[in-house]
């Protein structure tokens, strides 16, 4: 086993510290995969979730909503207009968060690399904390990922999702590139940052500021009797 | 206010109100929308939403060699990806004027058979899972896992094979192969009875699927529905046998028929199939060792391979329906077009949002399921 | 012989008891959810979760950094569903522990334990996503529908033991053996009961709230961090909850803890091992079944007790 | 209808309709082709679906001659009696690049017209839907047509992902590895002119790809 590197520890007393221990522990061992089949690798999770492979033994099990899950995984290439919705599930899941790259498409295109309505580079629009690559992987290989994954967690070595928060701007900016100009999602992501104290120096930029300035807010939902 | 300032506002009725059945929801098969408006739990109104599997494949096809494309088709329709290359194969072999050799043609129906078996095993339990028994679901992806099995021993990938070219096949089947196929239908045959205690008996689901999305003979020959759940309406249809390809003119099966057209009888007319299937993988296996000869016609050099000019139509009926290939050769390097008339396309989008409509909000999914829609077919 | 156990409790007593039997519940309610996903597992022919999976999910949920909250009354929704369970904890007499069951009494139980589902459909309800709404719906439609036999269970087991008090029905039923059980005295009321347990667990083919492949588990459908977690503990509640009183009024409670426990483990199997072999019914089917079988054996059942 | 009866309907069908021309009839295959103008196509549906029951269209599909400067639309129609398939081709100008739709004859041809409408941009009158299905979030020209170059696109707007270790940069400096610049990767790169498919056709021709190929070799054996 790796150390574990004490500075990513939060500093404080030992109580806290057993309990950020504790939190850590649990985490690695419960993680819940949010259903959503963005591609074709989604093929391969059926087997990995059922009687051969069952990856309830590592306490992973499949969840319906963003609010629930922990993971996304993005099963294969992610067109254009399923990135706007992986977009809006991944700012809904309640941090921390992981993002699975799974399948070749993710890392670089893939076989689709000519393709004008797949996104290429899926580390551009979100921080993804592993790959797991072929086309597509085998169980074994996603198992195995799973299992990476864990021990990262563990380790604390996994908090790609707090770049979301600290780099902001150039995440948004590549949204925008995308999307155009007048792309919002109805997550308030900067307050996030601020509210949880991860501000970090991309937080703010360009790309934001473009979006403060053609962001509507959301507005309650109607109430109708 | 002036009257041409005012501007009426419709208020819905507040039972009424918009549900978005996906992208990111359990119950759709795949990655696809159906936004729907309900009332109560009725649903007045449905609209598919498609293509957020889109890859451009149409498109892609045509900036790739001939050869290239082998390797693209399978990735069209995920469940049941071996009738695309055999069907694109058999596109190209009709331009081009290749006779396949004959032990080819069989060794094409094996995968073709065996992935049928595969894709309906994925179905069931998909179709169990809407209506809220996993079990199925559980059991089905795992004995389906052993066909994947033969087929990464035999064509090296569990999902997509990449098996066929224009001309025949690959590779020989590896040694005493055939007798492991015996051994794993015979086991899937044995476990059949477990599936229909667990869930064609089971009587909470035959009330949960009969009755639901019904539709009737002349409704799905009006809206161009094809395969399994046109012969859930009672048209006795397969192109199997009817517009038969390879060897299928010299098998012995049946083409099963159900009246009601409703989910049930498309479930019923899946499980029977699942039966002609075994039959037919087993008269391969009885035939194979027998037929001699060569594995595929000898094509020119694929790399620089110049398809001559035409254009062909070729047919196959995959689990889903009839899946169709045009291709037009203008006697290039790459293929000048290829449609790809995906089974799915017609009753994903046009009949699933016509079945829905009316029913209710419990049966979107299963409704979806059990018509076996495959989004990726309709996005491409 | 009431007068006797008036007397004896002091106030320090019942308070480490009011402390003590919640935690007890839940920790027994923990093992009760692996041992469903264990049976789930079995049945499926797979592995299932490690042992301390149950309490894995709940720390970790509740650890979450960002809790999305929907409002306050989104808040007190869980506290209800929550609470309602906890309260409904002092009211179960358990071995050695009588809380406060022998003020309450099995009325007020019925009443504590319609809580968690109000104060869900309160959470639910300031969420405002449609899939919620339509769950909570169904939510309160079944229990309406459990509710009923329920009742007539509850009516016809103090009509037989002459009581409401849930101490004085155990002990009854434990003064002569397997004879003075309830199941052997009103085996109709105790069948109705196995049917009642069945929905108010909300398993298979009772499950219409959740529904995940058609409203995306309904309730839950935007709960998340200590929200979700807060449910969870709720189930475990739950499912000790039903158990144990299904133990208390039918199979003789418990003299002591180990034959408690095996009691409730054994009824809490049941209806779990129905649950992963069948689809769930649509929501009137759900009501005309509970207000048809269970409501008619249970009527039946009243009118032989003696 | 038997076959017999539908040859002699098919040899007659030039007549009645002025302009249709069978021009490949191969009914052991059961693939028949028909050629005709654009203007009778509804003519000859009528006829074909009311007379020989050919009641299942099986797809439209769209082939971009851009050359021509006209789309071809090919009709398959399937008779579930005759178990024969016809493919009926029209012709079409690509530039006002509109046709009428025959959703009240066919009614699958409202998935087909609609997804030949968003890829190629050829509207169709009276078709109950036109609105965009599978690329409502694209804003350029429908990309199926052959002016519309993908891989353009794609670099316009993508970036890839930078693999770089340090063990292939060992072993590009001793000469090694497999470095083909994109511009000279021949089976994927197509030359980007206007719509260049013949400077393609004349830059591979056969013998250019096997020096190519053998470049590709001599960098292998380099490294050795």
């Amino acid at each position: 086993m790796k150390e574990i590197k004490v500075e990513n520890r939060r500093e404080g007393n030992i109580l806290s510290r057993v309990f950020d221990e504790l939190n850590e522990f649990c985490r690695a061992r419960s993680l819940f995969i949010l259903h959503y089949c963005t591609g074709c690798g989604a093929i391969e999770l059926p087997p990995v979730m059922t009687s051969r492979f069952d990856m309830e033994r590592l306490g992973v099990q499949p969840m319906v909503t963003p609010r629930q899950a922990d993971i996304l995984l993005i099963t294969g290439y992610v067109s254009i207009k399923t990135l706007k919705r992986v977009m809006l599930t991944y700012e809904q899941m309640g941090s921390p968060k992981y993002v699975i790259g799974i399948c070749s498409c993710t890392v670089n295109g893939g076989m689709y690399w000519q393709s004008y309505a797949t996104a290429k580079k899926l580390d551009e629009y979100m921080p993804v904390d592993l790959y797991i690559a072929g086309c597509m992987p085998r169980p074994e290989a996603i198992i195995s990922g799973l299992r990476s994954l864990i021990r990262n967690i563990e380790l604390g070595e996994s908090n790609n999702w707090k770049k979301y928060y600290e780099n902001y701007d150039y995440y948004l900016g590549n949204q925008q590139k995308l999307f155009g100009d007048e792309w919002q999602t109805p997550v308030d992501v900067i307050g996030e940052a601020e509210h949880y104290g991860l501000v970090g120096e991309g937080t703010y930029g360009e790309h934001t500021e473009i979006l403060q300035r053609v962001q509507q807010p959301l507005k309650p939902l109607e109430m109708r009797l | 206010m002036r009257a041409e300032n005012y501007q009426q506002q419709s208020h819905p009725p507040s039972n009424q109100f918009e549900l978005n059945f996906g992208p990111n929801h359990p119950g759709i098969e795949g990655n696809y929308a159906l936004q729907v408006e309900v009332e109560g739990d009725v649903i007045v109104k449905a609209r598919a939403d498609g293509g957020y599997l889109h890859r451009g494949f149409e498109k892609l096809m045509e900036q790739r060699l001939w050869i290239q494309n082998i390797s693209l088709v399978p990735r069209i329709c995920v469940p049941d990806p071996s009738p695309m290359e055999v069907c694109y194969s058999m596109a190209i072999e009709e331009i081009s004027g290749i006779e396949v050799p004959e032990r080819a043609q069989w060794i094409r129906v094996l995968q073709l058979e065996l992935s049928r078996i595969a894709a309906h095993l994925f179905t069931f339990g998909g179709h169990a899972a809407t209506t809220g028994m996993y079990t199925p679901m559980y059991w089905g992806v795992a004995d389906r896992d052993l066909i994947l099995d033969l087929f990464e021993e035999f064509t090296g990938g569990r999902i997509y094979s990449i098996y066929n070219l224009p001309g025949g096949v690959r590779r020989e089947l590896p040694d005493g192969f055939l007798d492991k196929v015996s051994e794993v239908i015979d086991y899937i045959e044995s476990r059949l009875p477990e599936y229909d205690n667990l869930f064609f008996r089971n009587a909470v689901f035959i009330k949960r699927a009969k009755g639901v999305g019904v539709l009737t003979q002349e409704k799905s020959l009006e809206m161009g529905v094809t395969g399994p759940n046109l012969r859930a309406t009672g048209l006795a249809f397969d192109l199997r046998r009817d517009d038969p390809y390879l060897v299928y003119d010299k098998l012995d099966f049946e083409v099963v028929v159900e009246e009601a057209g409703d989910a049930w009888a498309r479930t019923l007319v899946r499980r029977q199939e699942l039966l002609q299937s075994i039959r037919i993988v087993r008269q391969v296996v009885a035939a194979l060792p027998d037929i001699g000869g060569e594995l595929r016609a000898p094509i020119p050099n694929p790399l620089a391979w110049r398809v001559p000019a035409g254009e062909s139509y070729a047919r196959v009926e995959s689990s889903k329906g009839e899946l169709a290939y045009f291709v037009v050769s203008n006697g290039g390097e790459k293929p000048w077009r290829v449609h790809v008339r995906g089974p799915s396309a017609m009753h994903a989008v046009q009949v699933l949002e016509e079945l829905v409509t009316g029913g209710r909000v419990e049966d979107v999914a299963q409704t979806m399921f059990s018509l076996d829609a495959c989004p990726p077919e309709v996005d491409r | 012989m009431d007068t006797q156990i008036f007397t004896e409790i002091s106030l320090s007593e019942i308070l480490v008891e009011l402390l003590l039997m919640p935690v007890i519940a839940f920790l027994v309610g923990l093992v009760m959810v692996l041992w469903m996903r264990k049976i789930g597992a079995r049945v499926q022919r797979r592995i299932g979760p490690p042992l301390f999976q149950p309490l894995y999910d709940v720390v970790k949920l509740f650890g979450k950094k960002t809790q999305v909250s929907h409002g306050v009354v989104h808040d007190i929704g869980i506290v209800m569903a929550m609470g309602g369970y906890i309260a409904a904890e002092t009211l179960l007499p358990v071995p050695g522990m009588n809380g406060i069951a022998v003020y309450g009494g099995i009325i007020t139980l019925t009443y504590l334990m319609m809580i968690p589902s109000l104060g869900l459909a309160l959470g639910v309800g300031q969420c405002a996503n449609p899939n919620g709404s339509i769950g909570i719906s169904r939510a309160l439609t079944a229990m309406l529908a459990y509710d009923i036999p329920f009742v007539i269970i509850v009516f016809g087991v103090a009509f037989h033991h002459e009581t409401t008090n849930l101490v004085e029905i155990i002990t009854q039923q434990q003064q002569a053996g397997i004879a003075s059980w309830g199941a052997v005295q009103n085996p109709l009321l105790a069948l109705a009961g196995l049917a009642t347990l069945q929905g108010m667990l909300g398993k298979q083919p009772f499950e219409i709230y959740i529904a995940p492949a058609e409203i995306a588990t309904g309730p839950m459908v935007e709960m998340s961090g200590k929200y979700l977690g807060g449910l969870f503990v709720m189930q475990a509640f739950q499912l000790y909850t039903a158990a144990v009183l299904y133990v208390s009024l039918f199979l003789g409670g418990g003299e002591s803890w180990f034959e408690l426990l095996a009691k409730s483990f054994v009824v809490v199997s049941i209806p779990m091992m129905i649950a992963f072999v069948f689809p769930r019914y649509r929501t009137e089917d759900l009501v005309r079944l509970f207000w048809k079988w269970p409501v008619m054996i249970g009527l039946l059942g009243v009118a032989f007790v003696g | 209808m038997n076959l017999s009866q539908f040859e002699a309907w098919l040899a007659d069908i030039d007549h009645r309709i002025a302009g249709v021309e069978v021009t490949a009839s191969n009914l052991n295959k059961r693939r028949n082709r028909v050629d005709l103008p654009a203007d009778k196509l509804v003519l000859f549906l009528e006829a074909v679906k009311g007379e020989a029951s050919f009641v299942h269209l099986s797809a439209i599909s769209c082939v971009d001659w851009i050359d021509d400067g006209e789309f071809e639309l090919v009709y398959h129609l399937w008779s579930y009696e005759l178990n024969q398939l016809i493919s009926a081709h029209i012709r079409v100008s690509r530039d006002p690049g509109e046709y009428q739709s025959i959703y009240d004859l066919y009614r699958p041809a409202g998935f087909f017209e609609r997804d030949i409408h968003e890829m190629y941009g050829l509207y169709f009158h009276g078709a109950p839907d036109m609105e965009k299905f599978i690329l409502t979030e694209w804003n350029g020209i429908p990309p199926m047509r052959k002016e519309f170059d993908s891989e353009e696109f794609v670099e316009q707007n993508f970036s890839w992902q930078e693999y770089n270790p340090e063990w292939l940069k060992e072993l590009v400096a001793e000469g090694g590895g497999v470095v083909i610049p994109c511009e000279e990767q021949r089976f994927s790169r197509s030359v980007a002119t206007d719509h260049g498919i013949d400077q393609q056709h004349s830059n591979w021709s056969g013998c250019d790809v096997s020096s190519k190929l053998c470049r590709i070799d001599s960098k292998y054996r380099g490294g050795d």
